[in-house]
């Protein structure tokens, strides 16, 4: 934390203490307001523009009739002034109500709670193998700096943060799945396969709280183009930002210091570089998840995957406003929460950090 | 001789995390039209501190500054009243007292432009001020990379010229320049202040240098004045243990082996100063009254105070020895 | 015969506009036991020279010539044999202890790691080394100490433990660059006083890089001064500081404030700067700033001229100066 | 092992609700699950064959509708089929006001006894024995819906709870019952095993799975499915020999249309002009649409399509005709003023052809003709709300029927009706077309009848501001070991008949 | 502790004109190339964009390099326009975002205290926020268009440039210059528009660089979804989505998807080289 000075530092230094436990209510608290705010921006960029949900979400002889729009207003509350249904959401939401969707003329959090998990799914595992990968990369590119591996490296990075998702989707399917035949079709399981008992929403790790080992396999085989064709980015964000990290440490003094000790290469990545350069790639990784939660629109769309991304688009181009502002508050939470995480992890990890007085 | 800045029990404070920490703890002084006084002091015993309070860069908690029979304001968003601008300060960076992106005759001519004149007067100004300390006219249209460390510090010098100053504050002008550069510069400053009358805090961790420079010395320690006193006194009498102390650490470059004596310990946090005598804890002649009263600056003779028990009990200065 | 010989040693680091040779032609000796200290103006190339010993050099950065450690020719080692070099027979302290410590370490860590791997000693052996080597450079409570991390401790503690590292394996040579130039002079002494313990103590021999010519005097028994990348001149620091030869140390001596007080406040200074990297003048590369330079040093690269059995200095025309002109 | 059977289509569903489910895949499904009084064979959707009722009377006046119960109707759990259930469940759909409710506008239910129902109407309305057939009149098991919440009250919009028991099971008396329901993935059917009628279910399973079109394709190729439903004619090209296309004629019309006298924007009142709503009929080159829309897709030479009674014929349509397009343009006097051209934009595709295609085309023959077209397409929640509310310049919209028959048609295009008012063509503006559609709506004679729906088209296409443009091929794509694939304007597939 | 200033500040900067980078010689390259594509459209299309004719679907032939799509319209034609509409509208977009993001930045850092957290935490709610989310509602509601796409992108992706600038005008102001030209009498207004607007503009410039090929990738991802451009507009987005339709067609969707590629590849490769020629501190603050 940066000193401060007279009279504004002095409220600060009301205002807060030091130690964990105040930086964690600190954080929490913001992050309250943070998604207060998320919502506050959805609801108002959406009423802001034009469109008109019963339109959207009624057919062409029930819009006619008066009486169906009218019920269906009183339904979703659309035929109160828009403050109040504001305030109304708000109230609704400190008792876990996040409203109902117009689309799929269900409880929102209903929606969420099986959308989510099958984003997460695919999230996870595309954070999961980018972080290595990219890690590995990195760490590659960087000792190598300017020879060949890390030309190829570098070039293979930029080209992963370059590919348009939407098309690299397309491709990897047509190629996996229609030319080649190793990739499974569309969705999370085969046709009319029965999703195991739901614990987590994870297809996967249900299946293996159940011991059903053949709809583990089963999940796994389907997640993995689509997690793969996610993973891409994320592995060109986090191999680039890895090499960067590393190239950065390398020129410190400990680092020096550490080889004029004589120690081995490896240990002197390991121990002296990879651990500051870790806190770092570790943050970083984490916004990548936050924002691969989002950016897995486009991919899910090619893969029909039941997920937050083609929950999204359908509620944004219905123009659904429960539906978005529940999506966004999932991400943003998702996100916040990431941020959250890497700071306390910072405070951990990094003796500095707890040491600063 | 005009008395143009006076310090009269000046405190200054950060607040860090919750706590206070007391930088600078009651400071007098006073700084005269053409003298240069050096202040000296191990590293974060408030020097810069005190030189940004002066300026009005910082808010002193308790206290008064005056320049020119004028108490200094903080620096606030707006313009600083033009009486001020005659109150300057040189930093000790040479790298980051420059804009890197800005050629440095607008970064001289500035403080020119900002008193109203107009910007052809202004840059020819500039060219006249590089002259003046030693620059070629043309440098006006480089940028601050195509200089070394010393010549930046002259380029920062001439803004400061810019203001037409009465008294100026460097800090630690010279300390992160190369022996030659640094005689240069330090040259320089002499020249300018005998020139212009100016009155100048010169403020270096370096004692021999100070001594070479300087007109009185003032010597910081822990947020206080300890000893103050004329050049030759400070340098041939010393009458603080920490003074002789700082002295006798310097090593000397004549080829004799002299082997400089350290001061065990390190300055002492700020957040938790010691009691009594702040120089108690590291103190070889530290009586167990030290730890309890904290002495005060007292006169010894003219231009001589001292802040240390063993000189208020009235013993001889010179009766100090630490060997 | 001396502990490191070091032969026509020429550093060649590529700089944004091309290749430049940071240092040039160097040679020197540093025998058994011994101080040599190494100074000279910002640039001059002494920590490329210090670097270059270790194979540490910068990215990029090349040497040749020849340099001869306990009687084997080190310059063309591999990777594997430098770093069989590094830590266990040469060892080096970097200036800034604030930076050269890893902040994330514990200290037992860093003064244990180099040990456990060229020693192959047990981690509890390697504790007490540990103990024993804090317990050396003064810091109280080495038991508590090693469990602690860098940033609780001073700078003056730090260049204490950065000392005590470089020990750990008991190597014949010990490089300090710069190991007092962050300090304070209060505590820069003590270090001093702790660097001539331990060559007393260990027979230990040791570089020291500074531009400071007190610590130089303190500390070394010998010098040898650089200037763009090159000796300029070299002897025994007694006869070097008081009776210099070299137009550019003799300009050194006289810019240093001195002990006794002058009339007048303004300091001797040699004027103009020094060249940068990629930029030294031809001939003599003190030349443009030199007060006695005739139209060889232009030309022509000055040759050594032995003052003495251990005193030289690379000038042409300085034989006709004695001491006294060069003061003025 | 058990017989599988999956078929692929885009979802357009909300819920197995009957009473609150309108869209086409919700139909497929409910057709399965659900019987209704009476239904259709095959891909016909003129000929009513019994339901549930096996008897059917109409009165002269076509106000009111005799239904007799078929007395072996039973539903799934086996319990007997009665009037009661059909009263409360036409009753549940009218009340809950979801987006079907309308089918039951002015009809009343009563059950004289057990076996019997009767619907009034107050003014003749030939149509009702077509809307009968409509999924969404679905008959449910009235106790077992009433047990879960459901409700046939006045209030039933608020009272009724039985949306979500729904999803998880069916009260119906079909083939097939609701094994499990996802809104985005799949519905699966198993088999009714006490099934009460004669065509029992042909598979143990039905997948119904919700994939992208172009996926359906892949899949139906390697055979991973069994029947892709929403294959545009191109994409029903070259899928090789292990299946078999299936042809019909769509129930979507395509139709181009001009506003009238909306107040949005100057151009307007030239678009209005009987001039400009000319060059357009005769400037579009239908040919080329036509060749868009692709195998078996036919130019509408009237809105009514094909396969209803009335419909026209191929030499009635318009031809192409620029220089008469030219000059009529020229009369209109609109010039260079820009007009914009509204559709379904973000991509959206109805068998196959996307509206930004199809506006891309029609934009193209504008331009020939001196139009300066703007293609504004929006997402449906933007766009319709536009179109609905006369708020567009000029249109490419599609009409799927409510019902399966003509009506449907003239009581929503004609002056005054509902798409009427979206163009902007105010009740009695042509007193010609009106009279037209008030005759066919209240005549019995199916001859008659049919003539008169003619008469109307014909005026249509002389003055309408509304320009039919192309009636495409309904195809579905089936592997060749399924039989009895038939596409229907309604449900699409009939999943019951499969085997 | 003293900084010793003598050794870190006097290494000469490291910083490599782009034009010894050979990937950024080759992004230049294939810049250069769209924009010249681009300018010179109607000249090097071999066919009009959208002129439909008969046939469709012709596969890739010494006729139509590309092929035709489902109104026969040429391929290549239709990339060579493309790029009249990717590359503009990229630019603009991200001129737009850094516009807006510098504005804000900047009056944060001026103004500081509670303007400055405020402006702050509705940064952080819109980097929280699921930009493509927002993007999509905002496209689908003011209806699709390219111009609209701009706008909806635009609202989500200015907050990048406002923390890079607050960084840096906050960390400038840490700098003994700025409280030099304080001491000479420049308001900080001044200070923030005459003496720092040098320091911000290279940073943005560089970070806008990098940001292009982002901003291509959205606008060609909203594209793709039925949420920019228009028919008949070329647009490679929409073409994409084309040719998703018709994967056995594939060279419907293949070449205009890598048409994106390299297009956003070559402003990677140059932005990059961009950020590596800037000093490394600056360099740092734009990857964070
Ligand atoms: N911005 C700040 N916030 C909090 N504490 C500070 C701040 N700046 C300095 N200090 C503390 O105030 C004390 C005095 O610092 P100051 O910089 O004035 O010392 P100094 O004598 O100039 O030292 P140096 O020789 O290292 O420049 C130190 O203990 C330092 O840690
Ligand atoms: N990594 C590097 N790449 C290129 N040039 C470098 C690098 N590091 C240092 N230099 C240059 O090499 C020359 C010699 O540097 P060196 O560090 O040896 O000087 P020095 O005498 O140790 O100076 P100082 O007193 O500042 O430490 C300088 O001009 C410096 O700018
Ligand atoms: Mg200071
Ligand atoms: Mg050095």
């Amino acid at each position: 934390m940066e000193p401060v000075l007279g009279k504004q530092g002095l409220k600060k230094r009301l205002l807060s203490g030091t130690g964990f436990t105040p930086f964690i209510v600190r954080r929490l608290l913001t992050s309250i307001l943070l998604v207060i705010g998320v919502t506050f921006i959805s609801f108002t960029i959406t009423q802001l523009v034009p469109g008109d949900p019963v339109a959207a979400n009624l057919g062409q002889s029930a819009y006619s009739d008066p009486a169906i729009v009218a019920a269906f207003e009183k339904e979703f509350g659309l035929d109160q002034p828009v403050p109040v249904q504001y305030i109304k959401y708000l109230g609704n939401l400190l008792q876990g109500d996040f409203g109902v969707s117009l689309s799929s003329k269900r409880p929102v959090i209903e929606d969420l709670r099986e959308y989510f998990p099958a984003t997460l799914e695919i999230a996870a595992v595309a954070v999961f193998l980018s972080f290595f990968v990219g890690l590995f990369l990195g760490i590659v590119s960087a000792i190598t700096r300017d020879k060949l591996p890390d030309q190829i490296i570098r070039v293979f990075s930029l080209t992963g943060v370059s590919m348009p998702a939407f098309w690299t989707a397309l491709t990897a399917f047509y190629i996996f799945f229609f030319v080649l035949g190793w990739a499974p079709g569309t969705g999370r399981l085969e046709p009319g396969g029965e999703p195991p008992a739901n614990v987590t929403g994870l297809f996967t790790i249900d299946a293996l709280i159940a011991g059903d080992f053949d709809t583990f396999k089963q999940a796994f085989s389907y997640l993995l183009l689509p997690a793969m064709v996610l993973a891409i980015y994320a592995i060109g964000v986090l191999t680039r930002f890895t090499r960067a990290s590393i190239l950065e440490i390398l020129g410190n003094d400990y680092v020096r210091a550490a080889r004029a000790k004589g120690l081995p290469e490896y240990l002197v990545i390991r121990r002296h570089v990879l651990r500051p350069a870790l806190l770092s790639i570790i943050t970083v990784a984490g916004v990548a998840f936050a924002s691969l939660l989002a950016g897995s629109v486009l991919v899910e769309n090619v893969f029909s995957w039941p997920g937050l991304g083609q929950y999204a688009y359908r509620a944004a181009i219905g123009l659904d406003l429960p539906g978005i502002m529940g999506v966004s508050m999932v991400v943003a939470t998702v996100y916040i929460f990431m941020n959250l995480l890497v700071d306390i992890l910072y405070r951990v990890i990094d003796p500095q950090m707890k040491d600063s007085k | 001789m005009k008395e143009i800045i006076k310090l009269s029990d000046v405190v200054v404070d950060y607040y860090r995390n919750g706590n206070t920490v007391r930088a600078v703890a009651g400071v007098d002084l006073t700084l005269n039209s053409g003298e240069i006084l050096g202040l000296v002091g191990e590293s974060g015993c408030g020097k810069s501190t005190l030189g940004k309070a002066i300026v009005g860069i910082l808010q002193p908690s308790q206290g008064e500054i005056t320049f020119d029979g004028q108490v200094v304001k903080k620096l606030t968003r707006g313009q600083r009243p033009s009486h001020f601008r005659n109150l300057q300060m040189i930093f000790q960076d040479p790298y980051g007292s420059l804009n890197p992106r800005r050629k440095i005759g607008v970064q001289i001519a500035d403080g020119l432009l900002v008193a109203g004149m107009s910007k052809k007067n202004a840059l020819a100004k500039a060219e006249d001020l590089l002259e003046k300390v030693g620059l070629p006219r043309a440098a006006i249209s480089r940028f601050p990379h195509q200089f070394s460390g010393g010549q930046r510090q002259r380029i920062s010098i001439a803004r400061a010229l810019a203001a037409s100053p009465t008294a100026i504050i460097a800090d630690e002008p010279i300390s992160a320049l190369d022996t030659s550069s640094q005689a240069q510069v330090a040259n320089l400053l002499v020249k300018l202040v005998e020139e212009f009358k100016m009155g100048m805090i010169f403020v270096s961790h370096d004692l021999s240098i100070v001594r070479r420079i300087s007109d009185r010395v003032a010597v910081m320690y822990l947020g206080k004045i300890v000893e103050i006193g004329t050049v030759d006194q400070i340098w041939n009498n010393p009458s603080h243990p920490y003074t002789k102390a700082l002295i006798s650490a310097i090593p000397h470059a004549d080829g004799n082996s002299f082997m400089p004596k350290d001061l065990p310990g390190d300055v002492p946090n700020p957040l938790s100063p010691p009691t009594g005598c702040r120089f108690h804890p590291r103190c070889q002649l530290a009586k167990p009254d030290c730890r309890i009263s904290e002495p005060r600056l007292v006169r010894l003779s003219d231009n001589r105070d001292v802040a240390c028990v063993l000189q208020n009990a009235g013993t001889s200065p010179n009766s100090i020895s630490l060997d | 015969m001396s502990l490191l010989s070091v032969k026509d040693l020429t550093v060649t680091l590529a700089t944004g506009s091309g290749d430049a040779q940071a240092v040039r032609n160097l040679s020197f000796d540093v025998g058994h036991g011994e101080i040599l200290g190494i100074a000279g103006e910002s640039g001059s190339g002494k920590t490329m020279t210090a670097l270059s010993l270790l194979g540490l050099l910068p990215y990029k950065g090349r040497a040749s010539g020849s340099i001869n450690f306990n009687g084997r020719e080190i310059l063309a080692s591999t990777k594997r044999e430098y770093r069989d070099l590094r830590g266990k027979e040469i060892a080096m302290i970097f200036q800034d202890p604030m930076t050269s410590l890893h902040p994330m370490l514990t200290i037992e860590v860093q003064l244990t790691e180099h040990l456990l791997h060229h020693r192959k000693v047990s981690k509890e052996a390697a504790r007490k080394v540990a103990l024993d080597l804090l317990a050396t450079v003064k810091i109280p409570d080495p038991a508590a100490a090693l469990t602690a991390h860098p940033t609780q401790f001073s700078g003056g503690m730090r260049q204490r433990i950065a000392i005590a590292s470089a020990l750990a394996c008991e190597p014949k040579l010990l490089i300090a660059d710069e190991p007092t130039t962050a300090l304070d002079v209060t505590v820069q002494a003590g270090i001093l006083k702790l660097l001539h313990q331990l060559r007393n103590d260990r027979k230990l021999s040791v570089m020291v890089i500074t531009h400071d010519l007190g610590v130089l005097s303190s500390l070394t028994d010998r010098i040898l001064i650089m200037y763009a990348g090159s000796e300029v001149e070299s002897g025994p620091t007694s006869e070097i500081l008081k009776n210099a030869r070299h137009p550019y140390t003799k300009g050194l001596i006289a810019a240093l404030p001195g002990k006794v007080k002058s009339a007048s406040k303004n300091l001797t200074s040699i004027e103009g700067m020094p060249p940068e990297l990629g930029n030294f003048p031809r001939g003599c590369a003190f030349h443009p700033r030199c007060i006695h330079a005739v139209d060889s040093c232009k030309n022509d690269l000055p040759g050594s001229l032995q003052i003495s059995a251990s005193h030289r200095i690379f000038c042409p025309v300085n034989p006709f100066l004695s001491s006294k002109e060069g003061d003025k | 092992a058990t017989k599988n059977l999956t078929v692929e289509t885009v979802f357009q569903l909300t819920s197995t609700d009957p009473a609150r489910s309108f869209e086409q895949t919700g139909n497929m499904i409910n057709r399965a699950l659900y019987e209704t009084l009476l239904t259709y064979k095959g891909g016909d959707a003129s000929t009513q064959v019994p339901g549930i009722a096996s008897k059917w009377s109409v009165n002269a006046g076509a106000t009111q509708f005799t239904f007799t119960i078929d007395s072996r109707a039973k539903f799934a759990d086996g319990t007997k089929i009665t009037s009661a259930d059909v009263v409360f469940s036409l009753n549940r759909l009218k009340n809950v006001k979801g987006n079907p409710s309308s089918l039951m506008n002015g009809i009343t239910v009563s059950a004289p006894n057990a076996s019997t129902v009767v619907l009034t109407t107050e003014k003749a309305t030939p149509q009702v024995l077509a809307i009968v057939t409509s999924p969404a009149l679905g008959i449910l098991n009235s106790k077992v819906v009433k047990a879960n919440g459901g409700s046939d009250a006045a209030d039933a919009n608020t009272a009724d709870k039985a949306l979500e028991f729904l999803k998880t099971q069916s009260a119906g008396s079909g083939p097939y019952v609701l094994s499990s329901f996802n809104l985005t993935t799949e519905v699966v059917l198993n088999k009714n095993t006490k099934y009460w009628g004669a065509a029992k279910a042909g598979y143990d399973k039905i997948i119904v799975r919700n994939v992208p079109v172009n996926v359906q394709r892949l899949n139906v190729i390697k055979g991973s499915s069994s029947i892709a439903v929403d294959l545009s004619p191109d994409q029903a090209t070259n899928l090789g020999n292990k299946v078999n296309v299936v042809t019909g004629k769509a129930s979507n019309v395509f139709f181009f249309y001009l506003s009238q006298n909306s107040t949005f924007s100057p151009a307007t009142k030239f678009t209005a002009d009987a001039k400009c709503i000319e060059a357009v009929r005769y400037g579009i080159n239908y040919k080329k649409i036509v060749r868009y829309a692709g195998l078996g897709a036919i130019q509408a030479p009237g809105i009514i399509p094909s396969f209803f009674s009335g419909a026209l014929s191929q030499k009635d349509a318009i031809v192409q005709d620029t220089a008469r397009a030219k000059t009529a343009f020229d009369a209109c006097g609109i010039k260079d003023t820009p007009v914009s051209i509204g559709y379904w934009g973000d991509g959206g595709a109805v068998n196959g052809l996307n509206f930004g295609s199809l506006a891309a085309l029609v934009e193209e023959d504008l331009r020939a003709i001196g139009f300066k077209p703007k293609l504004t397409g929006a997402p449906i929640a933007v766009s319709l709300p536009l179109y609905r509310d006369n708020k567009e310049e000029m249109g490419l919209w599609l009409w799927g029927p409510d019902w399966p028959d003509s009506t449907n048609y003239t009581e929503s295009f004609s002056p005054g009706t509902k798409v009427g008012l979206r163009m902007g063509w105010a009740a009695g503006s042509d007193s010609v077309i009106t009279n037209l559609q008030t005759q066919a709506s209240t005549e019995t004679n199916a001859k008659k009848r049919a003539a008169l729906f003619t008469e109307w088209q014909k005026e249509m296409n002389k003055r309408s501001p509304l320009i039919p443009l192309v009636q495409p091929a309904a195809i579905l794509v089936a592997n060749k070991s399924v039989r009895g694939v038939q596409d229907h304007p309604i449900w699409k597939v009939n999943l019951s008949e499969i085997k | 502790m003293k900084l010793n200033l003598l050794k870190s500040s006097n290494k000469p900067k490291n910083s490599e004109s782009i034009w010894r980078q050979p990937l950024a010689v080759v992004g230049i390259g294939i810049i250069a190339t769209w924009t010249f594509l681009a300018v010179f459209a109607p000249w090097i299309a071999p066919f009009d964009p959208n002129a439909q004719d008969a046939d469709k679907f012709l596969s890739p032939s010494s006729v139509h390099w590309m092929g035709t799509d489902e109104l026969n319209r040429d391929i290549w034609s239709r990339i060579v326009y493309g790029a009249r509409i990717s590359l503009p509208y990229s630019i603009l977009l991200v001129f737009l975002s850094a516009t807006l993001g510098s504005i804000v930045g900047a009056i944060s850092g001026y103004a500081g205290g509670k303007v400055d957290s405020f402006l702050m935490r509705v940064t952080d709610i819109f980097f929280a926020f699921p930009g493509i989310v927002l993007a999509m509602a905002v496209a689908a509601a003011l209806g699709p268009q390219i111009r609209n796409a701009v706008i909806a992108i635009t609202i989500v992706a200015w907050p990048v440039y406002a923390r890079l600038v607050r960084g840096l005008i906050l960390n400038a102001k840490q700098n003994d210059y700025v409280t030099a030209s304080a001491l000479l009498g420049s308001s900080s207004r001044r200070t923030m528009f005459v003496d720092l607007r040098p320091n911000l503009s290279g940073p943005v410039f560089v970070l806008a660089s990098l940001e292009v090929g982002n901003a291509l990738l959205l606008l060609s991802g909203l594209s793709f979804l039925g949420l920019g451009a228009q028919p008949p507009t070329a647009e490679w987005g929409a073409m994409v989505s084309m040719g998703a339709a018709n994967f056995d067609r594939w060279w419907v969707g293949l070449f205009p998807g890598l048409a994106i590629l390299t297009a956003v590849l070559a402003f990677n490769f140059i932005g990059d080289a961009l950020r590596d020629a800037l000093d490394p501190r600056t360099a740092k603050a734009l990857r964070d």
